[in-house]
């Protein structure tokens, strides 16, 4: 069972994965709460476990990785101990359904893209074929497909990369799910039909109210949609907090890096500001803080213990030991000092 | 800075590029004009689909041209030319690629894919001199010498890229074609990368063609950017004067869909959706036109007059 | 457990978290090593190391391969001490010597001719094996190298491509079949037969596994290099084959001894006195009821031939393949 | 996509006519053609008399297309028509010599003598190119009304019309023509009969002697049956006559009696046999024994790609390895054995003859069964290729269950390049028909090929070579048609520039 307000709640979460007889860590204590109807975006690099923490939530885990500790509760229902995958059809799509990055792979590519709409009503809503795909229709319409009912009948070939995202969107539309899970559903895009289909999303949370987990590598797209944001490292999440926390007073050495390296905010004749190094590897076993190697700001303490989560305030909780009370005061990198400020001319010189 | 006192390392006129012929017929670029000078890194920005990676090729001569001429360093280098010449322009235009994984030889060693084109031109009197070469190229991207040894895929994603720039820039090239070096690459990598490429073109004064569809990386890095759409070059200016007055409605929807690190401004921004049904170009024909100094834009004559107006400065 | 507890605790920001060995000292910045962050920590990789390790870490293929091995000592030196001639009907009157079973002294017994079984099998399995091994080896070399040049120039590929529909289209059976009849019986004529045409099945293989390969980045990447087409196919192109030729290769072997014995059995292909397997199972299948060990005994030794070169080269296979190394 | 498919015929029948012309040549100009002799015993009884040996010999040759040969008699009835001398004779002298000799070198022949009677005889070698000119010049009949020349009988009637025959009910009915029915219709299959177009693949030697190859291949076997013959009026005919290959007989030939019952000149006909034809029986167990591999394949691979890693799919690898690994004679021979001893079928065909249905059983499961290994493999992995694919991931996060899955999307997909490998299925099977066909002794063209050759019937053997490539080639072509038909990705048109 859930608090109120809550739609999933994640525990204490390992994920293990057995690779060559040897067990690796994925994820590594993570709990996490999701509130209705809100927007929660992940961000991280590869590797960082962010798409494997939601693969949890709609069992869609790899065959040799598994939940070694740890509880994922939805609405009523525990997922952590959902075990056949005929348990698991009753969450997937109708509950929470998921949209992936390659929408040049994601249809069926021998079946029309009408079929493939309607199959999904058929299926969760019950309704005959004819019904069916008079709301296909209806669904292509609203994702922004021209011409739909000419297109019902054409082939995934036949489209683009920017068309397909739209119908990947209508066929988890389709499902009337509660939570829609989106792993990186823009990052094989253009920028500007990312930033459509960004809009699309935003647009259509507003009329179905479901809510959304955006996974993403890339800070600077969730800015616009994500009500609030989890950083994640290594397997753990390192920081968490509303959007405007993230982006205006982040407190975690990992974040502050995320945000000075982003494009957007480099300036002139200098170098961009960058993470040195490369993010750990998962074979080998982690001592301390993750992030420590690459941490310009490291302590000692950091190769010797895992930081604890420090509460910043009630949504905003950092993993960092540079906010107990033993560690120095460091300020974050000037380039995010003052963020808005920046942003704020910078937007009115551009025009 | 006055172009017209700068060295052309490349030029480009009137490129065509088709793919295919008969009924399959694709032209891919069409009427395509610039120069890139001596030592800039100049950006060739467009969506997928758009031509650039194509242009990028046509002048490593990868991909046939089929109008139109490069010439490089004063001399054609697409169309027919001796083997012998091609080989040598070969070594003076090296390339980075978009997908380091793709792109290096998984079966060979890091020393081997370095110094590939170190045999292929005899660079080298010793084996010593060779593996000095390719020891200091190691440092100067960043890696360590213990690997050199290894298999790519032996290393993450940004150390390969960078294991890419080695090989190519152990050439001594004069010219590097950058396919969207850093698209592949996970966010916090990126930077690595583009400082690598800056930090070439102010050391040793390499010229780039960097290629990429996403504009604001593009900002931190080019001299001078050239926005590409279906085949054809919409608008080319110096990257600031670009970011300051877009004039072309397809730049600034480009500009416009930058996502924008801040919650605040990115609610409230709207995104600007170009529609290339916009321009009446049936009476009118559309021309490459300098609207004001050194900056170009593809349009007709009224258009022309209707963008100067709105120039501000 | 303590410890576990301990970091799913959430503390207030600017408190002291207890934790063991660490002093006040461990709260200060320390410097980095920037060089330190590019270190590789997995062990070094070698690619023929991991193949060798990969192929005999199986209990199964290190039985195979010492079957086989048994057999291919036993086919190539015991015939030197047997003296076994296939058209000797020296103890024909001898009905002692005719038709034993199986015993200390005629280990596989004897046959009508009173010719050992065990002199017999050994003197064919070489044979059998010899056509098998030579043939796939022609097969597999001209194949190889015709398919990285078909897969690599465009100019060749249509009229490879034609001749290739061509022989394609016809059954291979067919095609050794009416070759070894027209070059007529004998050793190296059936080599002939069965290699005449088998190579371009191999060569649209590879041609294939090339034309995938040839557009690959790295491949490109070469080119830009300046990196000559001979030097590709051999340091960029073949070494991502080495699994598919030996998968290829582990087919064809056994594919090649079937030939063989099916075509002695016709009686079509090996000269009159050259005792083969299949002339052998031929030979004796009229006694597969009331001598069994004269018909099976062949059919066996062929069958254990065929089954451990094929999985040892099925194993060899998967275990060039990287992919498997992680 | 028509003058795409206009030009894959065409390459399909230029694959066809090399592929014959390649091995006419090979088979013409490597084996030594006194070679088709070496099984044949009247050679043998013929010794005694070497002018009768040397004239079978040369006959033989003639009809197979090595040479031209004109027996003493011939040769002078030739000589006298074309010189008007009827002076010449075939005695060994020098006049007549040189009056034959003087024809002879006009028209490219050479005189010969016999060896005992010295009678002269002619003969001229045929040059490669010349045999395969009229091999390919004879390989196309066309029957029309003008076809029969017959001077005996001037008042022949000559047409083509639709009627109601009593022999042979609806029909196109020819007059002149070689064959009375041109289009027929009955209860085998494919029910529509033709026998406008003819192909003609030269005579066989010294096996089926003097029987057209198609003939033999395509005719009837066995013993002959009876067929009641219902002509109305109580008219009830028993006869073993195969009344649907009627066929123009001359009146000098003619027989009275069939003459009688039919009413006209179209009497020389074939018997009706009890047994399939060799092209008959080979189909027949071919087209059997594809269902019996598919059935046994397509579900079996399913399930191994469905449970992959588990107990069946083990199971499975392990058997498909064997199938692999052990030569298909010894496979043969176990399941013969097995078949035989546990459910007493026979272990060869002609124990019980072709119109039991037990002679059938054994060898097409087994030809079916040499294909499964390569079937189970292929599908299974396409199955689990299409495992990994992202829209799989999709369909599963969207809320199919694995059922749905596996039914509607991955088996679909998986499914296109096994339509693209029925043509090498059908290839494989006409290979494996050959080893079974042998072993049961089963009387189909896969026995044949073999017989052929070891009995030197090189007009057998190209016929066949012929065939088998026919079906290769055509079953290539429907592959490609079949995969335009199922992958709406491929277009006819693109795929043959590409």
């Amino acid at each position: 069972m859930v608090s109120e307000g809550n739609i999933l709640e994640v525990k204490n979460l390992n994920v293990s994965f057995r690779v060559r007889g040897s067990e690796i860590e994925a994820i590594h204590d993570i709990s996490l709460d999701l509130r209705e109807h809100e927007t929660l975006a992940i961000v991280g690099e590869s590797g960082s476990g962010k798409s494997v923490l939601t693969k949890t939530f709609t069992g869609m885990l790899e065959t040799n990785g598994r939940i070694s500790q740890g509880t994922v509760d939805y609405k009523n229902s525990r997922l952590s101990d959902l075990k056949l995958n005929k348990q698991w059809t009753k969450i997937r799509g109708k509950e929470i359904a998921t949209i992936f990055q390659d929408p040049m792979t994601s249809l069926d590519p021998i079946h029309t893209i009408g079929s493939q709409i309607s199959e999904v009503v058929v299926k969760h809503q019950g309704k005959t074929k004819k019904e069916a795909k008079k709301i296909a229709i209806d669904l292509m319409k609203k994702t922004g497909i021209p011409n739909a009912e000419k297109r019902y009948n054409e082939y995934p070939f036949e489209y683009s990369g920017g068309m397909r995202q739209r119908i990947v969107i209508a066929i988890a539309l389709a499902c009337r799910p509660e939570v829609l899970i989106c792993d990186e559903p823009t990052t094989a895009l253009d920028v500007t039909i990312q930033a459509q289909i960004l809009d699309l999303i935003k647009d259509l949370q507003q009329e179905y109210q479901f809510t959304i987990i955006f996974i993403t590598h890339d800070l600077g797209v969730v800015a616009s949609i994500a009500d609030r944001i989890a950083v994640m490292y290594s397997g753990r999440i390192v920081e968490i907090g509303t959007c405007e926390e993230i982006f205006y007073d982040s407190r975690h050495p990992y974040t502050w890096s995320l945000l000075s390296s982003l494009p957007q905010l480099a300036r002139k004749g200098e170098d961009l500001k960058s993470i040195p190094g490369t993010p750990p590897s998962l074979y080998k076993k982690i001592e301390g803080d993750a992030f420590a190697p690459r941490n310009q700001y490291a302590m000692g303490v950091d190769f010797k213990a895992e930081p604890p989560m420090f509460k910043v305030t009630d949504t905003h909780y950092a993993k960092t030991w540079l906010l107990d009370k033993r560690a120095p005061k460091v300020e974050k990198p000037e380039l995010i000092q003052n963020l808005h400020q920046h942003m704020i001319e910078m937007t009115k010189e551009d025009n | 800075m006055n172009n017209a006192n700068r060295e052309t390392l490349l030029s480009i006129k009137d490129l065509e590029i088709t793919f295919g012929s008969g009924k399959s017929k694709f032209v891919a670029v069409q009427d395509v004009n610039f120069d890139i000078f001596k030592g800039e890194i100049f950006s060739l920005v467009g969506e997928s689909g758009s031509g650039k990676t194509t242009i990028g090729r046509a002048v490593l001569g990868i991909n046939p041209t089929s109008k139109g001429e490069i010439i490089f360093e004063g001399k054609q280098i697409n169309g027919k030319i001796s083997s012998k010449e091609k080989f040598q322009i070969e070594r003076k235009i090296q390339m980075i690629f978009q997908d380091p994984s793709a792109s290096l030889n998984e079966r060979a060693t890091v020393d081997y894919i370095i110094s590939e084109g170190l045999y292929n031109y005899k660079l080298f009197k010793t084996e010593d001199e060779r593996l000095n070469k390719v020891r200091e190229m190691l440092e100067a991207v960043g890696l360590l010498p213990e690997q050199l040894y290894r298999y790519p895929h032996e290393f993450s994603g940004g150390q390969r890229q960078r294991i890419g720039i080695a090989r190519a820039l152990i050439m001594n090239p004069d010219l590097v074609v950058a396919d969207e070096p850093i698209s592949a690459l996970d966010m916090s990598i990126r930077a690595q990368v583009l400082n690598l490429l800056k930090k070439f073109q102010r050391e040793q004064g390499v010229t780039f063609l960097f290629v990429a569809h996403d504009l604001s990386v593009v900002r931190y890095i080019s001299d001078r950017i050239a926005v590409i759409r279906a085949g054809k070059i919409l608008e080319l200016a110096e990257t600031e004067e670009l970011f300051k007055n877009p004039i072309h409605p397809y730049t600034k929807s480009l500009l416009s869909a930058i996502p924008i690190p801040d919650p605040q401004i990115a609610r409230s921004r709207k995104n600007i959706i170009y529609n290339p049904n916009m321009h009446d170009y049936s009476i009118e024909k559309p021309e490459f036109r300098e609207i004001r100094t050194g900056h170009f834009v593809y349009c007709s004559d009224s258009e022309a007059i209707e963008y100067k107006k709105n120039i501000k400065d | 457990m303590q410890e576990k507890t301990n970091q799913s605790k959430i503390y207030e920001i600017d408190t002291i978290v207890p934790i063991a060995n660490v002093s006040e000292d461990d709260f200060a910045v320390v410097s980095l090593n920037s060089k330190e962050n590019e270190k590789i920590d997995t062990p070094k990789y070698s690619y023929w190391g991991s193949v060798a390790k990969k192929f005999f870490f199986s209990k199964i293929t290190i039985f195979m391969l010492l079957l086989m091995l048994v057999i291919f000592l036993m086919a190539f030196i015991q015939p030197l001490f047997s003296g076994y001639n296939l058209e000797s009907v020296g103890n024909i009157n001898d009905f002692k010597a005719r038709y034993n079973w199986p015993s200390a002294k005629y280990w596989f017994g004897t046959d009508a001719n009173g010719n050992s079984l065990f002199d017999a099998i050994w003197a064919g399995a070489r044979t059998s094996i010899s056509i098998g091994v030579i043939a796939s080896l022609i097969t597999e070399i001209i194949g190889v190298i015709v398919g990285a040049v078909w897969g690599i120039s465009k100019k060749i590929d249509r009229l490879m491509l034609e001749i290739y529909n061509v022989i394609a289209n016809v059954p291979s059976l067919l095609i050794i079949i009416v070759l070894s009849y027209s070059f007529g019986n004998g050793f190296w004529n059936l080599i002939f037969a069965m290699t005449c045409t088998s190579w371009i099945g191999t060569a649209y293989f590879m041609r294939v596994q090339v034309m995938i390969m040839r557009e690959r980045e790295y491949n490109v990447a070469s080119r830009t290099l300046g990196t000559p087409t001979k030097r590709i196919i051999f340091r960029n192109i073949l070494p991502y084959l080495t699994s598919v030729i030996v998968t290829d290769v582990s087919m064809s072997l056994p594919s090649f001894i079937s030939y063989e014995v099916f075509l002695s059995f016709l009686g079509v292909g090996l000269s009159q006195n050259v005792p083969s397997l299949g002339r052998l199972i031929s030979q004796y299948s009229p006694y597969m009821t009331s001598y069994p060990y004269l018909f099976w005994l062949p059919v066996l030794v062929l069958a254990l031939i065929t089954i451990s070169l094929y999985i040892i080269g099925q194993r060899l296979a998967d275990a060039s393949d990287p992919r498997t190394h992680l | 996509m028509k003058k795409y498919l206009f030009f894959r015929v065409l390459r399909s029948l230029l694959s066809i006519f090399l592929v014959t012309t390649i091995t006419y040549i090979i088979i013409y100009s490597l084996i030594p053609k006194r070679d088709v002799f070496s099984q044949d015993p009247l050679i043998q009884k013929l010794a005694s008399s070497p002018d009768k040996l040397l004239d079978y010999k040369e006959n033989a040759y003639h009809k197979m297309n090595y040479l031209d040969y004109y027996d003493t008699k011939t040769l002078l009835s030739k000589v006298q028509k074309e010189t008007h001398n009827s002076n010449v004779t075939g005695n060994h002298s020098k006049k007549n010599f040189d009056i034959l000799n003087k024809w002879a070198k006009k028209h490219g022949f050479k005189i010969k003598s016999y060896p005992s009677s010295k009678r002269y005889y002619a003969i001229r070698d045929l040059p490669l190119w010349e045999r395969l000119g009229r091999f390919y010049g004879n390989l196309i009949k066309v029957d029309t009304p003008w076809s029969v020349k017959d001077k005996s009988n001037p008042h022949l009637k000559r047409y083509l019309k639709i009627e109601n025959d009593k022999w042979v009910g609806w029909a196109l009915v020819g007059s002149g023509t070689k064959y009375r029915y041109q289009i027929y219709f009955n209860s085998l299959f494919p029910f529509i009969h033709q026998n406008i177009i003819h192909f003609d693949l030269g005579t066989s030697y010294p096996t089926f002697s003097g029987t057209s190859v198609l003939d033999v291949i395509s005719g009837r076997q066995g013993a002959t049956v009876s067929k009641k013959y219902d002509l109305g009026h109580g008219d009830i005919i028993n006869s073993a006559d195969n009344v649907y290959t009627r066929q123009y007989q001359s009146k000098e030939h003619r027989n009275a009696f069939d003459y009688d019952r039919y009413k006209d000149s179209y009497t020389n006909l074939d018997q009706n046999y009890q047994d399939p034809s060799m092209i008959g029986t080979s189909f027949r167990a071919g087209f059997f024994a594809l269902i019996i591999s598919y059935a046994i394949s397509i579900p079996m691979a399913f399930f191994m790609a469905r449970f992959k890693g588990k107990l069946f799919d083990k199971i499975g690898t392990g058997i498909v390895t064997l199938l692999i690994a052990i030569p298909s004679l010894a496979f043969i021979y176990a399941f013969r054995y097995i078949g035989a001893q546990l459910f007493g079928l026979p272990d060869s065909f002609p124990t019980l003859g072709a119109s039991n249905f037990n002679s059938w059983v054994m060898p097409t499961v087994i030809l079916g069964l040499l294909s499964v290994s390569g079937l189970v493999i292929w599908f299974r992995r396409y199955m689990i290729d299409q495992q990994q694919s992202d829209y799989v991931k999709f369909a599963r996060s969207k809320g199919l269950t694995d059922n749905e899955i596996y039914r509607k999307h991955i088996f679909k997909n998986a499914s296109i390049p096994i339509v693209q490998n029925i043509p090498g299925m059908i290839i494989g099977l006409i290979e494996g028909a050959t080893i079974t066909e042998n072993i049961f002794a089963m009387p189909g063209m896969g026995k044949m090929l073999p017989d052929a050759i070891l009995s030197h019937n090189n007009s057998i053997v190209i016929g066949l070579v012929f065939i088998f490539t026919t079906i290769g080639v055509l079953s290539v072509l429907l592959g490609d048609i079949l995969m335009v038909i199922v992958d709406p990705r491929i277009k006819l048109s693109t795929k043959g520039d590409e």
